[in-house]
Formats: C-alpha cells, structure tokens, sequence
C-alpha cells in the first residue's frame, strides 16, 4: 500500500510503547502477512564529560526530510516486496528511555521485511535532515553526531 | 534572501533564519558567510536549494529557498 | 541480562500486539539501550488447493526446544553485546493474521541488536523441535513446511 | 521403551507415543519402524536421542528418551 504523496513521518515528543502496538494490531487484518520487522530507537543516557544525557531535543528540515523520506520509500517498495511500511521519527523532546523512532515493515516472507527493516533505518539516518541535540544534566547540552 | 539555518549552526549564526543580500551562486554565499562568519570554518555543513542537496556550485536564481545543513543525527 | 537456564518461551496460543506494547514499554528503564529489534511471525491465510488456511495448530518437543533455545541464546549473547533478548512463540491455535513468534532484542548500538534478532528468528526456524499443522477451511489440513 | 512421535509422524503412526520392544540401537530402530509403517519410508526423520539429535547410528541403553522429529516447521 504504498501511497503516491509523502506522508507525515514527524510526532511531536517521545512515541509511545502502546501506539506500537496498536498499530501491530491493525495488521492482524491483512492476512497476506507473514512477518514483521520493528526497529525502535531509544534515547540512551550516555555520559559526555561527566554528564548524563537526560534527553535528546530533535529538529528538522521537515518539508525537505518528508520528500526525501517519500523517495526512501518508493525506493524500498521497488526493490522489496513489502505489503506495508510505517515510519515515524520524533521531534522536540524524547527523555533518555524514551523512543524517538520506529521502522516497521510488513512482507508475506520474513526476509524482505527484516531487509527493508534494516536498509530504511540506515537511509533514516544517513539522509533526513534530522538533527539532535543532546540535552545534559545541568543545562549543558552538545550536537548529537551519528556514527 | 532568507538562509534557513538547522543543527549547530543555529549556535554559529545564532538563528535559524538568516537575511542575506541576493548573490550569484553557492560558492559565493559560501565564502560570505565563512567571511561574516569565521567560526563557520571550524563546521563541516552541506547547503541545499530548493530542499536539494548540491555537490557543485549552483546559481541562485531569487526566491530559490537556501538552507545550510550540518552532518544529520536523526533516529 | 542473560540468565543461566532454560527460560518458557511458549506461549498457549497467539501472542497479542498489547503483550508486544508491554514488553517494549518494560525496556524505558534501560537507559543504557539505544536499539531494539523486533520480529514478528504473523499467520498467514495461504491457500492451499483452492482452501485457504484458517489457522495453525503448532506443537512442539517442549523440552528439548527449550533446551536448544537456551543453546542460541547464550550463543547469540557471546556473539553480540546485547542488553537483553526476548523470544516467545506459540503453541496450539494461532487464526490467520495473529502472531505466533514474537523476537525482541536490544543494545546500545542498532546494529548489534538487529543482526541478533535476524540470526535469532532463522536459528530458531531451522534448530528448534516445533510443528505447525496449516487448518483449512472445511476441517482439512497439511503440515507446514519452511522454506 | 517408549518413542516420542511428532509432527506428521503423528498422522503416520497413527500415535504421539509408541511403546516399542528394547532395541539396541538407532538404525537397527529404524530399521524396524520402516518394516511396521512402510509409509514412514515417504516422510524424512531425525531421531533424538536425550534431546540431542544424532546423526550416525547410536546405541541404546534402556531409559533413553528417543524422538522421531520430521523436518522444523516453527516460526
């Protein structure tokens, strides 16, 4: 069900363990599937000089990250079978423990889903203009860089 | 023209939206900023126009929308 | 957060998308995680001469399946730093478009947790003692096979 | 001794549990099981003996837990 429009990635705040399983539920209908691979990233309390991280503040270019997002995912679509993919990236404040991104695509075999998984999570990373800033302990606060 | 400004470099530039006299093209924005700018020098960023991420020097028609992009930490 | 000894991972029949919500809610208060990787085995409605399957009735060598999970598990944990891997899978009744094998594993880093989750799901399709019995329509039947 | 049957091998013979003379090894287990069901002769096996699966013929002492496992079908 790929749609032809780029689509809202962006939730303002953490993403909630229920609305994953929520929308894990909405699945049980299409019953072409076989697997699902979920990825979920998850703010960590790194320590940076001594400091925790205690949230991480995300900002975007978001109309040129949800038309690169839009070409991520006809990308993906043309080289896997999926029969649906779901993506969703926080902005503004995730707390360390808290869930700033979640991935998951659906195909009648395990393999194309896990695949597609895997490659739209590093395309997230490499190409949305996305930035976080690491918030620390004591109003201090430092760029996030991905590695 | 306006500069829209993401990540780090809103620190630098102390905004995220920048006035800046109309110029030619990306390479001579570039070098004015780095001149207005110098701490600039020390960030790595990549510009963008018309949301398209440019490789070589771009000619700036006016109303093009410009934006200065830091490496991206997303996910 | 690897434990010493064989651990239940069967589950009497499917596994519900809240039960995943839960369990991902649980791993807020590991701020040393950074990634977690899921997987899903979701019945299909696959047809078979003209009857589509309506269920499938798994069964296993509780035991030894248990015994041998336990195997992948230590392997996989001496394999990759993982923070922790949870694998259920059902036995009895699963209905199409329900979940049968829920595998959820975290890290610090993405790429530990989904390589792990990936060779845990094959491992566990190929190494452990479990059948599925396809239910179609109509009270006939096959044995599933994997591929 | 008691055999632990599984899968499809429940369909075949006709039980999930088949009480079976002493007998003193695997192949020679087989052996005997193919003369009573010739239909099991269509359908690939492995035998576990205590929970491990073995793969070269395998004495038996009495007590042993042996299995009939056809090929893995979870997930």
């Amino acid at each position: 069900m790929s749609e032809r429009k780029p689509k809202n990635i962006f939730k303002q705040g953490a993403i909630d363990a229920s609305f994953i399983g929520d929308s894990i539920a909405k699945h049980a209908s299409n019953t072409r599937i076989g697997g699902h691979s979920i990825f979920l990233g998850q703010v960590r309390a790194d320590e940076i000089n001594g400091k925790a991280v205690v949230a991480i503040e995300y900002t975007a270019y978001e109309e040129m990250a949800l038309q690169k997002m839009f070409e991520i995912r006809e990308a993906i679509f043309a080289k896997y079978p999926l029969t649906c993919m779901h993506v969703y990236h926080s902005l503004g404040t995730v707390k360390a423990g808290e869930i700033c991104l979640f991935v998951f695509t659906s195909s009648a075999h395990r393999k194309p889903a896990i695949d597609a998984c895997t490659e739209c999570v590093e395309r997230i990373k490499a190409e949305l203009p996305v930035w976080g800033k690491e918030i620390l302990e004591g109003e201090d606060y430092q760029w996030k860089q991905n590695i | 023209m306006e500069i829209l400004v993401f990540g780090q470099l809103t620190d630098v530039l102390q905004t995220s939206r920048l006035s800046w006299p109309e110029v030619a093209d990306t390479d001579t924005l570039r070098q004015q900023l780095l001149e207005a700018y110098p701490a600039l020098a020390q960030h790595s960023f990549l510009v963008a126009v018309n949301q398209q991420m440019i490789s070589s020097n771009t000619t700036l028609v006016p109303g093009a929308e410009v934006a200065l992009l830091p490496p991206f930490s997303g996910g």
